[in-house]
């Protein structure tokens, strides 16, 4: 995997535009392993399933992925494996080189030929070699890296000097570097933790689980330098009591998990909103039901995070894009979950979460820290009678934090009246529900509407939340080439749900499609309950794979032409 | 000067009359007098049972969370502001039904804090099911025929899971709790009580009279440093049973001390202003 | 509470029909504790406000009920309270009884109290005392309660002599024993319990937890007799697992918990919808979020159920509104779980659970058992290749049971092959996806459809899920009498949706009303998602306490007559 | 006749290459055969993570649940047909961390089945992180600074919950891990084995060759009926390491003796016809 991150490093460097795909089995090691990477001079916001060139460290990868390969396209691979009579189409060419005679003359073969073969792809696009050596040296230095940079260098030039002595420039796509901003090779899960810590988040638990491992360790490895707690507990629901007691305590806090975690955190979701906790949860979506298929994506979890836990009480929802809304969505969830003390679930997905692609830095301007009722001990001296829960036109009352003089209270999940006190009186009960439930109305008005791309006066649009939106957006190229104008309203803040907007846009469309990574077109149900509208086309996939671009395409043109 | 009722809420506590609770709920109250605390600097983390009230009625701050979960609360709680002093009330199913998990790694962890499981043998709250602690044979609403479980030993299990102050306290000997929860809090690193706590509706087993039939105190003589002598009288059980500090372990690092991040103060005083991530978003150029 | 239960009983006796319910705190002593009892001759369905005689054992509960009594109501109290100048109206009719001397006199106080109020009370509506006597000794009976029970009918008679003596007959309301049919005095949990016991359960595991620990109860105290392992595990998450397992090993098995333990059992109910393992589970739901009330009910947790755990798969939910209707729907909920190889969750709640009304017994006919697919070794033994998972036109597929010769396989909640294998390949996805969703079909099909009560040639249809049946049903005598003719549609069988009915009845209205225990509306919400359709008017009550039926009947009323 | 490749599946396993999962597979198979069950009469059990896989790679019933769950799914099968063979496979992840609570309660139970934890001392299907055996100061993905926490001794841990059968083995001995395979199962009650098994990707600590400098097998001359002694040789730790069978009680009650309603046969073989409840509805009249 690290060479098609090496490769995508260069290609990011040297001002071209990324976009990469993973795919893994839930296994350690063996079974079959693709790093997907896409590179253009302009932006990408996909995968897309053609592959120009193919590096194939095994005869398998061959089998598999050759009828992906594009007119002309080309094959990598090693010299021992032998390609019979017309297994491949007569207009792909083939570079057979020797990844593993020149790997293990280097180093612990299975790695080097990784490398071989990244110095042989560099030489056919013909592109940088200098720009390589520099990447490899960054990402294997350090302290003992010297030596391993060294030989996977040396076997990178190795691969670039065969295809240089070997044979002629026939493959048809080159690679040349532009000046171009700089820009950050990043995939969701980096983009929320930099976000978390530039938020100031302090407090950060989770519990490993796909896909969102590499956040827990994003934040692990940086814990230290920006004075972050992280910590992994012995299991999602001590993650999430940790962390709500930690936010109680006046601490920003996150955690992370996927459905499986989420499942077991549902209980002191309740609890966070009964005892109006501010607290950010990340759900990494993969497919389900239960453990499914670990390392794939799926975006089936949509309706549990909406209502998950027993009993009403006000949370937001928010479906970020891509990496930049990922930062941007983050930085908003800790805000609000401070401002409104209440939770704030973030919802990405494994495509989203490690799907890396170039982005220029993200724009810190605006980006404010707003952590709303949190009381002085001055105030609190002043105040005669601190209620924690009063309430309040908003529904927000002034939070007090352990260590405080005069602020004395206690937190809880049972019904209580003004001070925290346990109260089951009917009056109460509505005047607290009634209170804790004001606080959507409060925020509905400061999310962002959802947002429309494309064609503001087409009649044809499609319908997206979340990760969907690359996919989508290139989709839309295709379909703009092929002479259909669509629109796309993309959902992001998904609630409190901006019901106007959406049933605003449906009725200003001849032909709505409902573009979902899932079996039974959640987000459409959803639309349909807040606003009685049925979007109606869906267009769905639930193998755990991501749309491609050509999936949507082929479905919306499909249903406009008929055919 | 902070008294013993500097503790007391508005609200009296409803627990029924004669109940052990009032005991523990005594005796946390003269602790926190005679360690000169004052409410502001203590927070008390509870679950969910009649134990688990016992945060509605000292006058600190509190957090009355979920059945089972006090413990993981309250260390995030104490890693967030590790100036508080932090002690945790449940009950026996709380503790050692629910959230044994939760237990068994909070020993290991060492975290800074006092666990008091308030333990009559029995889900009190809910009217009287079988916990457990509840002895083999135990009849409850759930166990017509009687337990048919042995019930855990919880002073064998807190050693076992690396705790380094165990200890074994009775509400009908209040001041004797009280000094056990003082020496709890005094006590660097997670200091574990186990609180026999007669529930006179439900336990008709483990009465007042059962206890004071068997209870006894340790004594000086006896030496809670000794692991293996303290697994012995850990499993002392039957006509006597010992209270008081079963087991110590000093000088061990506590989960805030293996926290640099805390090294120069609280968590929560940290400003959040300004953080620079421009060195993060360069590393992915 | 005992008290109350005994002239429930007393009444149900005689040929009266009973209806109660108990609101109590979550404390175990003091705090105020109500047994409301309603007795008629015709057949009721739900508790009412008002009051005909208080039997009030302090004056703490004169004040809070003092307001409900009707007209020519009476109160019986000690004769030590002290009731000031015009605290109690005129017209009602106070009866100062030495309570406490006489309890003092006979045994424990505080219990015998009950005794003598319950003894002037048979007085005061001229019933019979021998029958109260009868129920007594059976109620306190047994080995040693003996001395208990006499104790206890001595108070009562202590009591019901001295309203003899000292009293004129001049309390409006009499009860007589009627001839009519044998009635059961049951709640919810109890009807639940015997049809578990009858479908053939034979494994039930709970965790304690207001409102189902009277159900863990009943089972346990069963449990010998019928040959039923009943356990109470270390929680939740270990009550569904180990009823998972032993599911899978064949044994009909069940849980119940409430909101809080339904959210530790989420990411296990995934699992079995995913390996394809029947399981009964009861939610009885009660006021949150979190921790919330739980000794008081409400209907809060209903999209919570319908979408629990990450991903898609398929489940049943059925929330029956009765006891008769939870006999029937239990034993049915183990059938469809059989047949259909998947997670069932019954519905119900406080009011539902613990409110004990009379009703003649249930009616076995027809009532059989349907374990589906469940493979011999003769079968097994026929099969040259069994595949667990095999796609089917119903998606079921033939079950082995451990032990049994040829049936070796893995059942896993990871996405697998038709074997169990492990398999993430996307073809073989979509198949296992298909498979298990078009489960949901064929049960669609064999599912009752909602009832529609009352004249069914009204345009004003009032909604309702679950246990507000009995409230809504006796609004509708209430609104008949006021010359509106309304019919109600009553929701039982929740999910799969029952979407065409609902349309239809909701289309031919012309005013309709959804009634929930809930604060967001979630049935209206659900059914706007599936038909499109929006009931008009919500009646939402989130205080705890159930519908009493005048709530309904006034804002039914107001809306069509404007005031 | 079973052999160890009656056992065996279409599919071969896909751990990598020179796991010490392979070893437990094998000793796993070997146990089985030598032990004479056919593969019907067996259940596996197992949770998730790459010991959890174990199921889909013997042939015999297998049920390959949640992450920490494979105990009481276990529980449930073994108490609803108790003529099974229940073998339960798990992670220390997976037993430890996520399990730890059913892991403490199933030792206290005593239900007759053996549990296995492979334990590497890692999360290893997440790709390296901490877990709660993981050596203080180990360096994994998620605690790049090496882990703050005491590990936990799960041997010393079984003990004190009760557990009647607490072994320790080792992957890379294994004819000796298949012998207490057998033992585990053959004792009546629950067996516990703690079994050593190097990661050769996540952990570089804990590998074979640290192994096989410190293990040693405990000889005839130990008497594992000792608690005394089994608490002392269970913290045994360091330069010598003992594998074999650390404790052990007999005559102890099962989980499936104390449960009369399965006496005269499995649960699953009761008939469900015509079960009569009128008596049920009578006491209601
Ligand atoms: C997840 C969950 N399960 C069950 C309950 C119901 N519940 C409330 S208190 C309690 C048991 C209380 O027993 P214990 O912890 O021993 O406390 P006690 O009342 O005896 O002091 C239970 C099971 C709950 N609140 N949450
Ligand atoms: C509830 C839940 N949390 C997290 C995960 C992700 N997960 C899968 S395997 C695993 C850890 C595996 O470690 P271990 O149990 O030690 O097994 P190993 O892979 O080392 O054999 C985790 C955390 C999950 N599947 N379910
Ligand atoms: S039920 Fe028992 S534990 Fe609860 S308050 Fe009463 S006596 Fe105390
Ligand atoms: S990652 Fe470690 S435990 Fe998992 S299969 Fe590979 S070597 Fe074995
Ligand atoms: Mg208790
Ligand atoms: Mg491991």
């Amino acid at each position: 995997m690290t060479a098609g991150y090496i490769f995508s490093k260069v290609c990011a460097r040297g001002g071209l535009n990324v976009f990469t795909a993973t795919e893994y089995p839930s296994l350690i090691r063996g079974g079959h392993n693709i790093y997907h990477v896409r590179v253009e001079e302009r932006e990408l916001t996909s995968p897309i399933v053609l592959v120009d060139l193919l590096v194939a460290l095994n005869k398998e990868t061959i089998d598999l992925h050759k009828g992906e390969l594009t007119h002309g396209g080309a094959i990598v691979y090693d010299e021992g494996t032998k390609l019979g009579e017309g297994e491949v189409r007569p207009d792909v060419l083939l570079y057979p080189i020797p990844l593993q005679k020149y790997a293990r003359e280097i180093g612990e073969a299975n790695v080097m030929m990784n490398s071989v073969a990244l110095g042989a792809s560099v030489a056919l696009v013909d592109y940088d070699f200098d720009l390589l050596a520099r990447v490899m040296r960054e990402t294997f230095g350090g302290k003992k890296g010297e030596e391993i940079a060294d030989a996977n260098t040396k076997a990178a030039r190795a691969g670039y000097d065969y295809i240089r002595e070997h044979f002629k420039p026939t493959f048809g796509h080159r690679l040349r570097r532009v000046e171009a901003l700089r820009r950050m090779l990043i995939n969701g899960n980096e983009a929320m933790a930099i976000a978390a810590i530039r938020a100031g988040c302090k407090f950060f638990t989770a519990y490993p689980m796909t896909p969102i491992s590499s956040l827990l360790q994003y934040m692990a490895a940086n814990g230290r330098a920006y004075n972050i707690v992280v910590k992994q507990p012995e299991d999602e629901i001590s993650v999430i009591n940790t962390a709500a007691g930690a936010s109680f305590a006046g601490a920003r806090s996150m955690v992370a998990t996927s459905g499986g975690g989420f499942s077991l955190m549902v209980e002191a979701l309740g609890m966070i909103g009964g005892a109006e906790v501010p607290l950010v949860i990340l759900e990494g979506q993969r497919p389900g039901p239960s453990t499914g298929m670990p390392t794939w994506t799926e975006q089936g979890d949509l309706k549990f995070v909406l209502s998950a836990s027993q009993g009403e009480f006000p949370r937001v929802v928010i479906a970020p894009g891509d990496p930049a809304e990922c930062f941007h969505t983050t930085m908003d969830a800790f805000n609000i979950a401070d401002k409104y003390q209440l939770p704030v679930i973030l919802v990405s997905d494994k495509y989203l979460a490690e799907s890396a692609r170039t982005m220029v830095p993200f724009d810190e301007r605006g980006v404010g820290i707003e952590r709303g009722a949190i009381a002085t001990e001055d105030v609190l001296a002043a105040t005669k009678d601190y209620r924690r829960y009063r309430p309040t036109d908003s529904g927000v009352s002034l939070r007090s934090l352990p260590g405080q003089r005069g602020g004395e209270h206690v937190a809880t999940g049972e019904e209580h009246d003004e001070y925290g006190n346990l109260e089951e009186d009917a009056e109460n009960r509505r005047r607290q529900m009634d209170k804790r439930m004001r606080k959507l109305e409060y925020v509905a008005r400061e999310l962002p509407e959802p947002k429309v791309y494309g064609a503001g006066d087409s009649d044809i649009t499609i319908v997206g939340w979340g990760s969907t939106k690359g996919p989508i957006l290139e989709a839309m190229r295709y379909l703009e080439a092929d002479g259909i104008r669509a629109r796309f309203l993309h959902l992001v803040y998904l609630s409190p749900f901006p019901a106007a907007k959406v049933a605003q846009v449906l009725d200003s469309s001849r032909a709505s499609f409902m573009v979902e990574n899932n079996k039974t077109a959640q987000m459409a149900g959803v639309i349909r309950e807040y606003t009685g509208r049925k979007v109606q086309h869906n267009i769905l996939k639930y193998d755990g794979r991501p749309f491609y671009p050509h999936e949507i395409y082929d479905a919306v043109r499909r249903t406009i032409h008929g055919h | 000067m902070v008294t013993k009722e500097t503790f007391d809420t508005k609200l009296s506590p409803h627990w029924c009359p004669g109940c052990g609770d009032y005991g523990a709920w005594r005796a946390t109250k003269m602790a926190l007098a005679s360690l000169g605390l004052e409410p502001h600097q203590v927070l008390i983390v509870s679950g969910i049972g009649n134990a688990g009230k016992m945060p509605h009625w000292v006058r600190t701050y509190g957090f009355h969370g979920l059945h089972g979960r006090p413990l993981p609360v309250a260390q995030g709680a104490k890693l967030a502001n590790h100036e508080l002093t932090v002690l945790v009330v449940g009950g026996d199913g709380d503790g050692y039904g629910e959230g044994m998990s939760h237990f068994i790694h909070a020993c290991r962890r060492n975290s800074d804090m006092t666990y008091m499981i308030l333990n009559n043998g029995v889900y009190a709250l809910t009217t009287g099911q079988v916990s457990p602690t509840s002895e083999k044979g135990f009849v409850s609403k759930s166990t017509p025929e009687g337990s048919p479980e042995t019930p855990i030993n919880p002073l064998v299990l807190a050693i076992a899971a690396g705790a380094t102050f165990v200890a074994r306290g009775y509400t009908g000997k209040t001041e004797h709790l009280a000094k056990l929860i003082v020496e709890g809090v005094r006590h660097r690193g997670f200091a574990f009580l186990d609180v026999f706590q007669p529930c006179v509706v439900f336990n008709k087993v483990n009465t007042y009279k059962w206890y004071n039939e068997r209870v006894y105190t340790l004594g000086k003589e006896y030496d809670p440093t000794d692991r293996a002598r303290a697994f012995q009288k850990a499993y002392e059980w039957g006509d006597r049973i010992p209270l008081g500090v079963i087991y110590r372990e000093e000088g061990k690092p506590t989960m805030e001390d293996e926290t640099p991040q805390i090294a120069k103060g609280p968590l929560v005083r940290q400003p959040l202003k300004g953080i620079d991530i421009k060195p993060l978003m360069e590393q992915l150029l």
